[in-house]
């Protein structure tokens, strides 16, 4: 049962991939998608609940099936990606396939030995992972389905290529979910590379100039990270015969071992586009609004910090592990920064989806219970809430045909629900109590030995709250009078299925946080427990008690701000509050004729300039992380 | 999509003393573009000139603002006076001067602590404002007002001081002189403000000369320049010179200001001192004879131009004032662009504007 | 001091003016006289406490501008169209006559006031 | 900046100059100009006053035997005072108090043939 | 219930909070108006702070005539403050004119454009006269919100 | 246990309110006669308030209402958290979420005022909080722990960390939005915003946006305080010392533009935590 669990979990959305894609009835192909997605989801589910963990699981059928599947499946992998790099003619991505490719003829043929593995590995962690990919990931996927009929219909797409587009993340669901389960760090890295291939098909699917443009460079990137990734492997299994997960996590260190921390670590912060990576990210913003919800800031982009976690372990303690969370917080910090400058509200959430990574890789080298307990818990909440702003961002865009937070004034009485919906989004991501908020309470306070580190991470966080309530100013400031008659009387039509995906990720956003205590201790106490760290959290009814040092409590916040809803919708109920015009200096005849902006700072620091700068001091870092490795 | 916004600033405005409208195109705190509108205090008074007679418009001159408002009476009389032919007497003359002075003094403390507001300088403002009153008890003791004194008439003053009231003019201004040290020091020697001041709206030689500017704004960009150096009413026998400072930043301007309130305490002294006895004005028989005159006079904010075209009766025929704002303004607009949104008090304020003054 | 003031053809104004400029002149201000009918346009330059004066005679034509000339010429040109319904060509900014009136005040106000003699002794 | 400290300090340490003001009225000087009255008993409503007014405020009329007078539209300048034959015309130092709406003062000369003159106020809104 | 309107109607009386208008006034009723904030007169001593800002202040402070330009603006600044509000106009200009009232682009004193409670003559007023209108209109504030509770 | 702790809460409220409104009057009336003049009585706040209150709401945009309340109620709850001796940093992260309510309900007015003063206080948050976050981790340091309870065990904290409690001072200055810090919205209101980010915000809903301040300005003093927490009475004379100083800095200093004041805090606020850091690393 739970072998076929698991092993559904990754064919079953592969193959509904597979098959929508030739699935040319719309309807048909409707049905399927929506239908898969649930059950997608309730694998998820019934996984979380059946499987024991921690614990090893075979593939469902054969055991050696799978090792020659992916061993065939990396070759053809990277024989279709050289024929991608042959195709849009850029030869960097032919460079570091060809490098892969190399190293892998030589791992595989003369390196490895034949050995018994099972195939599945599963912990809290993987769980956590599993429950965002298909739960998020499905929502998502419905979400498509409205979207990308809009989509293609403001884009004059036909014939459609819509099932290109659903094959392609169905599968992506399901590779993901490869990544996270399998024990075999073979298995891994193809599951790694085919995460990168879905990404740069999703990018370039709009098959325009850019996005094709885009979308190469993204795919360099990643294969770069995927050259270190093979080197690691190599690098581990030639010193210490290390091929899989359970015995990694087992192993208690060796000499060399943070070498392929650090190779690995690179891999991670090629796929969580961290500094001097970033750009690709920002660049995959051409892709459709799901895909870069999806790919881009919930799951995809996690896979890098998955990695880390597993590593936390074994670099436990050393000054690498102190490095990177210097540069996780300094990528918190700068990319922060960078999202300051920008108006375009789909890279406000790329660099700040950046800036995030870059605190949980902070957390993650802070490396106390605490603060990885910080870097899962971020990790859950920021996948649903970013996920459930892109998705707001590309409702929002459909609509108004602009991206630019500053086109988004007055929104609130165009489009109430969505920009209701974008403001919850952005709260949950910017004030206690909501999930983001403590977390980075709990690696603030897992910080503070690190004086540098809490320092940067302290300026990130004010910094984001910046460009986030700047946004939700924007959407809900009006000229207009009694803002909340107008909206009651505004009928705002929305497909049915992205009205489904906001609401359901809103209330997961909001609902996660009031539960934050269960989920802390239905998956991360045991995660950290088996990384064999002294817990000092506990967590009971909205109550985070950080071992002494401090304590949140969730539900005197959730109760005040409720309070604070309450009487204000009795005040405006009660006395029609009286409407003014906005103090205008006497002017109030012509109010239209003035507004302010919101401060880009853009005569401070220009944006190419600033990103050069902070790309070589990430470079820096980087460097000395792997010169730290070696020591 | 442009990141800039439009920022009205005025009419009604806390730091705008006075009702005039900015629309200012900023981007971020830089203020790239100015749009002014004037016009809310506008009344039309010069067409006054042909409902009141000669004599009835001292007082309506006088109304055109209530800072300078005394040497605008001097002006509009001088003018006459001129015209007419008139020699007047020459304690009315040294009264006149020690009127003036007081208030250019009143007038410049009164600059000083708006333009303390400006940049949030909430003490100064008291403080030059305290000092102000005993300038406005001397005006209201020795003419009856406190701050539109109405002494002057075509052919001398109305009020004699007689010498208990000059010494105790002395010592109040020796009093004064004792306040402003203070004060001095925190305008001058005060870190923050000099932040705010040095280096800001700055105003070349060359830049004031084309654009027009006058008085303390010409004088703090080194341009020696004070219409007093012409010796109208009794400058001619006083000792001073003018103030100048050479920058032409915020900064010298104020310094300007500063030093021009200790010249017009030394200028009261002087005046006090050498004050001759005798009548304070001389009888005006019959109407001004047809003709043409200009007069110009060194206002607290520069030079104020008076046209005076008469009808050969009791009424004028044209009156005409370009005050010294309006001939700063050019400037202002000038320092505007490119300056941050929190200098923009900052610069209007420099240049003293009295837009009273300059609609009319 | 006693006006007295030369008087210089219009076609002439600008070449004129743009002497005084290059001379170092400071344009002190510009005044609009009602005079004989039509209108007396009085240029003041000033250098060294010396004033000079110029005038033009106009009538209900277009005046050229000296704000290209002396920036600063714009405010007080913009008042004599307010003042007067003159019309100016050229000019750097251009209120249309509304710089200091309002959208009711009256057109050109000065233009049409004439002395209201109010004999000594007479009641109103 | 030490200096500013000292005198804030000073400051704090001196009474406050402020006059307190309606607990404590202040004497005007002589000649300040508060607020004009007329002393009908002396005044022969020659009109020179109403003549002169810059303001045009006050209005004589002879017929009435009344002298009506603005104080809403009055500048205080003096004139009227100056010029007065009579010397009927007085500023007196104290100012005027602030009313709830405008009122116009009539004084009525009454029962002018006898030469005995009496004052009488009237407002009128 | 009473003494809840009595504190009410105290702190009305006790904290009139100003915003100053400058309505085309020669300047003279604007220094005095100021002059009354400074520590001579000191109305801060009465509560009384000059806000600035329509939107916060309980009475409007206006000097000047009204002209053609500035009406609306006027107009504007009293409709946005919140009631109870009272308006005082210092100075002859704002209470009819003033010398100006025969000039062409002059509509007048202020109550040509919005109700006036309180007039404070005088050319310039006096800071002291300034302040006693300031009280009286403190006054008014509290018989205003007396009416108030009267017609509820 | 419950009742015990809501009493607490309570009666902490209550106090710091008055101690708000005191300490808000003490602060005019002090202002007041260091420029010469008698100033307001010392309880003049609360009739200001209490006149706020009875005026007519009068808002222009709905989300101003939730704005002020919800600030207004995250201060009271930041209060009471401190009075039952909970975590710093969490009663820092409540008050921040009050700040944000409060920017957020000033952007929502479309008035050019109020949305610089809310720009402008976006950056000066982001100076204050990281220098806050920074003071409490200097705390953690020094005493290894982030609850109050915790940190009150502790010998005299101002011996060990002088700098951090002259940042927390910075902070003080900032949060009280007195000069030279006071360009998001001047107490004064003569500045070139009228009245910044509070422009728009008017009768009962600017009385919660200023009592909110008042709890503001408790909590930071008495984080002052806990610096001299063993001697509760020296402490809160410390933290008056500090307020004093204020009011001092308020009456000689001009006001700070933007950038220069993110500048000058910054760069204060590190030099001054990190030669701290050296001091204790020294001193070990
Ligand atoms: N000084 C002066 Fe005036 C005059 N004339 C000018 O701009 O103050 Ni009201
Ligand atoms: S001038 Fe004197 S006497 Fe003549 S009417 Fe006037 S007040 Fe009376
Ligand atoms: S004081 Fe002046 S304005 Fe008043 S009535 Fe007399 S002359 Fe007229
Ligand atoms: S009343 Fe007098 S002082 Fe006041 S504004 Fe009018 S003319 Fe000026």
């Amino acid at each position: 049962m739970v072998k076929i669990l698991l092993s559904s979990s990754i064919v079953f959305p592969a193959t509904v991939g597979a098959v929508s894609f030739f699935a040319r009835n719309t309807g048909l192909r409707k049905a399927m998608i929506i239908l898969s997605s649930f059950l997608i989801a309730v694998i998820s589910i019934l996984i979380a609940f059946y499987l024991k963990i921690p614990g090893l699981y075979y593939f469902y059928g054969s055991q050696y099936l799978p090792d020659l599947i992916i061993k065939l499946g990396d070759f053809f992998l990277i024989f279709y990606i050289l024929w991608i790099s042959y195709k849009i003619s850029e030869p960097k991505i032919a460079v570091f396939t060809l490098l892969q490719l190399i190293m892998l003829v030589y791992f595989d043929f003369f390196v490895l030995k034949e050995s018994e593995v099972p195939f599945f590995f599963a912990d809290e962690l993987s769980i956590l992972m599993n429950l965002i990919i298909s739960i998020v990931g499905s929502i998502i996927a419905i979400y498509s389905l409205g979207y990308m009929e809009r989509h293609e219909r403001l884009h004059h797409v036909s014939p459609t290529r819509q099932p290109r587009f659903f094959a392609i993340v169905l599968m992506f669901i399901g590779a993901m979910n490869g990544l996270i389960f399998s024990n075999s760090l073979m298995g891994l890295y193809f599951f790694w590379e085919f995460t990168s291939l879905c990404s740069f098909l999703l990018i370039s699917h709009d098959g325009t100039k850019e996005a094709a443009q885009n979308g190469a460079r993204a795919l360099w990137m990643n294969m770069l990270g995927g050259v270190a990734f093979i080197a690691g492997i190599i690098f581990l299994y030639t010193h210490y015969g290390i091929l899989s997960l359970d015995e990694l996590l087992k192993f208690s260190g060796g000499n060399y071992i943070t070498i392929f921390v650090a190779l690995l670590g690179f891999a991670a912060f090629t796929k969580a586009a961290q500094p001097p990576f970033e750009s690709w990210l920002l660049g995959a913003m051409v892709a459709p609004t799901p895909v870069s919800s999806l790919l881009h800031s919930s799951t995809m982009v996690k896979a890098g910090i998955y990695l880390l976690l597993r590593l936390a372990p074994i670099m436990k303690g050393s000054i690498l592990s102190n490095i990177i969370a210097i540069y996780g917080a300094y990528t918190f910090l700068s990319t922060a920064v960078l999202a300051l400058s920008q108006s375009n509200a789909k890279r406000i959430l790329a660099y700040s989806t950046v800036s995030n990574l870059g605190l949980m890789i902070a957390s993650i080298g802070i490396n106390t219970s605490s603060s990885i307990a910080a870097a899962m818990m971020l990790l859950l909440f920021h996948a649903v809430s970013k996920g459930l702003l892109f998705l707001c961002v590309g409702t929002i865009e459909q609509e108004i045909n602009s991206r630019d937070i500053e086109d988004m004034k007055g929104l609130i009485l165009k489009m109430p629900v969505t920009s209701l919906i974008t403001s919850i989004g952005i709260l949950t991501l910017m004030i206690a109590p909501f999930g983001m908020l403590l977390s980075k309470w709990l690696a603030m306070e897992a910080a503070s030995r690190h004086f540098a580190v809490a320092m940067m991470m302290a300026a990130g966080s004010a910094v984001s709250v910046i460009f986030y309530s700047r946004w939700i100013g924007n959407l809900i400031s009006t000229t207009k009078m009694g803002v909340l008659g107008r909206i009651r009387k505004c009928k705002e039509k929305l497909p049915n299925s992205i009205l489904f995906a906001l609401e359901s990720l809103a209330f997961m956003a909001v609902a996660m946080s009031l539960f934050v205590g269960k989920i802390f201790n239905a998956l991360i106490k045991p995660e950290i427990n088996l990384m064999h760290m002294e817990l000092s959290i506990r967590a009971a009814s909205g109550y985070l008690s950080n071992g002494g040092i401090g304590g949140f409590s969730v539900y005197p916040v959730f109760i005040m701000i409720f309070l604070a809803g309450l009487l204000s919708l009795m005040t405006i109920k009660n006395s029609p509050a009286l409407h003014t015009t906005s103090y205008m200096c006497g002017l109030q005849h012509n109010t239209m004729d003035y507004e302010a902006k919101n401060y880009y700072l853009g005569s401070l620091f220009n944006e190419d300039r600033f990103k050069r700068y902070i790309d070589f001091i990430s470079a820096a870092l980087i460097l000395l992380l792997m010169g730290g490795s070696i020591i | 999509m442009s990141k800039t916004g439009i920022i009205p600033f005025g009419p009604q405005h806390p730091v705008l003393p006075e009702p005039i409208h900015l629309k200012l195109v900023v981007e971020d705190e830089r203020v790239m573009e100015v749009y002014p509108a004037i016009g809310f205090v506008h009344r039309g008074l010069e067409m006054l000139a042909a409902k009141k007679d000669i004599n009835q418009m001292i007082y309506v001159v006088e109304r055109i603002c209530g800072i300078c408002s005394m040497m605008h009476g001097m002006t509009y009389c001088q003018a006459l006076e001129e015209l007419m032919g008139l020699d007047i007497p020459p304690r009315a003359k040294f009264l006149r001067v020690i009127w003036a002075e007081l208030h250019r003094i009143h007038s410049h403390l009164l600059w000083l602590g708006l333009f303390a507001d400006s940049f949030g300088f909430e003490n100064l403002f008291m403080q030059s404002w305290k000092i102000r009153e005993r300038i406005m008890d001397m005006l209201e003791r020795t003419a009856g007002n406190r701050v539109i004194i109405s002494v002057n008439i075509i052919g001398g003053v109305r009020r004699d001081m007689d010498d208990s009231t000059l010494r105790w003019i002395l010592q109040e201004i020796s009093g004064v002189e004792k306040d402003l040290s203070g004060l001095k020091d925190m305008v001058l020697n005060n870190y923050t403000v000099k932040k705010r001041t040095v280096g800001k709206g700055v105003l070349s030689k060359d830049e004031a000369l084309r654009l027009g500017a006058v008085g303390p704004v010409a004088r703090g960009s080194g341009i020696a320049r004070d219409l007093r150096a012409t010796g109208y009413a009794a400058y001619g026998e006083l000792d001073f010179e003018p103030v100048v400072e050479k920058e032409g930043d915020c900064f010298s301007r104020s310094v300007v200001r500063i030093r021009e309130i200790y010249q017009s305490i030394d200028l009261i002294r002087q005046a006090v001192s050498k004050m001759p006895s005798g009548e304070i004005s001389v009888k005006v028989k019959g109407n001004p004879p047809v003709g043409e005159v200009i007069s110009v006079v060194e206002q607290s904010r520069g030079e104020v131009f008076y046209y005076i075209k008469t009808s050969g009766t009791q009424y004028l025929e044209r009156l005409r004032v370009r005050t010294p704002t309006f001939a700063n303004i050019p400037a202002l607009l000038k320092m505007l662009p490119g300056c941050e949104l929190a200098d923009v008090p900052v610069l209007i304020l420099t240049i003293d504007p009295c837009i009273s003054c300059t609609e009319r | 001091m006693m006006m007295d003031s030369k008087e210089v053809k219009v076609e002439n104004l600008l070449q004129q003016v743009q002497k005084y400029l290059d001379e170092g002149y400071r344009l002190v201000t510009e005044t609009c006289v009602k005079e004989n009918g039509g209108y007396k346009i009085i240029y003041t330059f000033e250098k060294d406490y010396i004033m000079e004066n110029i005038h033009i005679i106009v009538n209900d034509m277009e005046v050229p501008s000296i704000s290209g000339i002396y920036f600063c010429a714009l405010l007080v040109e913009n008042e004599i169209q307010d003042f007067f319904g003159l019309k100016f060509g050229g000019l750097a900014v251009d209120f249309k006559g509304r710089m200091l009136l309002g959208e009711e005040s009256p057109v050109g106000p000065l233009a049409s006031v004439e002395i209201v003699r109010k004999e000594k002794g007479v009641k109103e | 900046m030490l200096g500013n400290i000292k005198s804030v300090l000073l400051n704090l340490a001196k009474k406050p100059v402020t006059r307190m003001y309606p607990d404590v009225k202040r004497n005007y000087f002589e000649n300040t100009r508060g607020h004009l009255i007329n002393d009908m008993e002396k005044c022969v409503l020659c009109g020179i006053c109403q003549r002169v007014c810059p303001s045009n405020c006050i209005k004589v009329n002879r017929d009435e035997a009344r002298w009506e007078y603005n104080p809403f539209e009055c500048v205080l300048c003096g004139v009227c005072v100056e010029r007065c034959v009579k010397k009927s015309l007085k500023l007196d130092s104290a100012y005027r108090q602030p009313a709830s709406s405008k009122y116009r003062v009539e004084l009525l000369m009454e029962s002018r043939e006898e030469g005995k003159a009496a004052g009488k106020v009237k407002s009128l809104a | 219930m009473m003494a809840l309107q009595d504190i009410i109607k105290r702190s009305l009386h006790r904290s009139p909070w100003i915003v100053h208008y400058d309505c085309g006034s020669c300047n003279g009723c604007d220094i005095e108006v100021l002059a009354c904030m400074t520590p001579i007169y000191d109305m801060e001593r009465f509560g009384m702070i000059n806000v600035g800002n329509p939107k916060h202040a309980d009475i409007l402070v206006v000097t000047g005539t009204v002209n053609q330009k500035n009406k609306d603006v006027l107009k504007s600044v009293y409709d946005q403050m919140p009631e109870p509000k009272v308006v005082v106009s210092v100075g002859i200009c704002a209470a009819s004119g003033g010398i100006f009232r025969e000039c062409y682009n002059v509509l007048g004193g202020i109550d040509r454009v919005i109700p006036v409670d309180v007039y404070v003559p005088g050319c310039p007023a006096k800071p002291e006269a300034i302040i006693d209108g300031l009280a009286m209109a403190a006054r008014k504030l509290e018989e205003k919100v007396e009416k108030k509770r009267r017609a509820i | 246990m419950i009742t015990k702790v809501l009493a607490a809460a309570f009666f902490s409220v209550i106090i710091s309110t008055l101690a708000g409104g005191i300490l808000t009057g003490l602060d005019r009336k002090l202002t007041a006669l260091m420029q010469g003049r008698c100033g307001p009585p010392v309880w003049q706040p609360f009739f200001d308030i209490v006149k706020l209150f009875s005026k007519e709401p009068m808002v222009v945009n709905d989300f101003q209402v939730l704005a002020a309340f919800a600030y207004l109620f995250s201060e009271i709850l930041a209060v009471a958290l401190f009075a039952l001796k909970t975590d710093l940093l969490m009663i820092v992260f409540i008050m921040s979420i009050g700040s944000v309510f409060y920017i957020v309900g000033a952007m929502a007015v479309r008035s050019p005022y109020s949305q610089v003063g809310a720009q402008r206080e976006l950056f000066q948050m982001v100076v204050y909080e990281p220098l806050l976050m920074l003071v409490l981790v200097g705390i953690y340091f020094e005493t290894g722990s982030f609850n109050i309870s915790g940190i009150m065990e502790r010998e005299p904290l101002i011996i060990q960390l002088p700098l951090f409690f002259l940042v927390l001072s910075l902070v003080l200055d900032i949060k009280m939005k007195k000069s030279p810090f006071d360009f998001s919205a001047s107490e004064h209101a003569h500045q070139e915003l009228v009245r910044g980010i509070q422009t728009d915000y008017s009768g009962p809903y600017l009385a919660m946006v200023e009592m909110a301040h008042w709890y503001e300005l408790v909590v930071i003093l008495a984080m002052l305080a806990l610096f001299l927490a063993s001697h509760v009475v020296l402490g809160i004379l410390l933290s008056m010392l500090v307020f004093f100083a204020e009011i001092v800095i308020d009456n000689i200093t001009a006001r700070m533009t933007l950038k220069w004041m993110v500048g000058f805090s910054w760069c204060a606020g590190i030099l001054l935590t990190f030669s701290n850091l050296a001091y204790i690393y020294i001193r070990r």
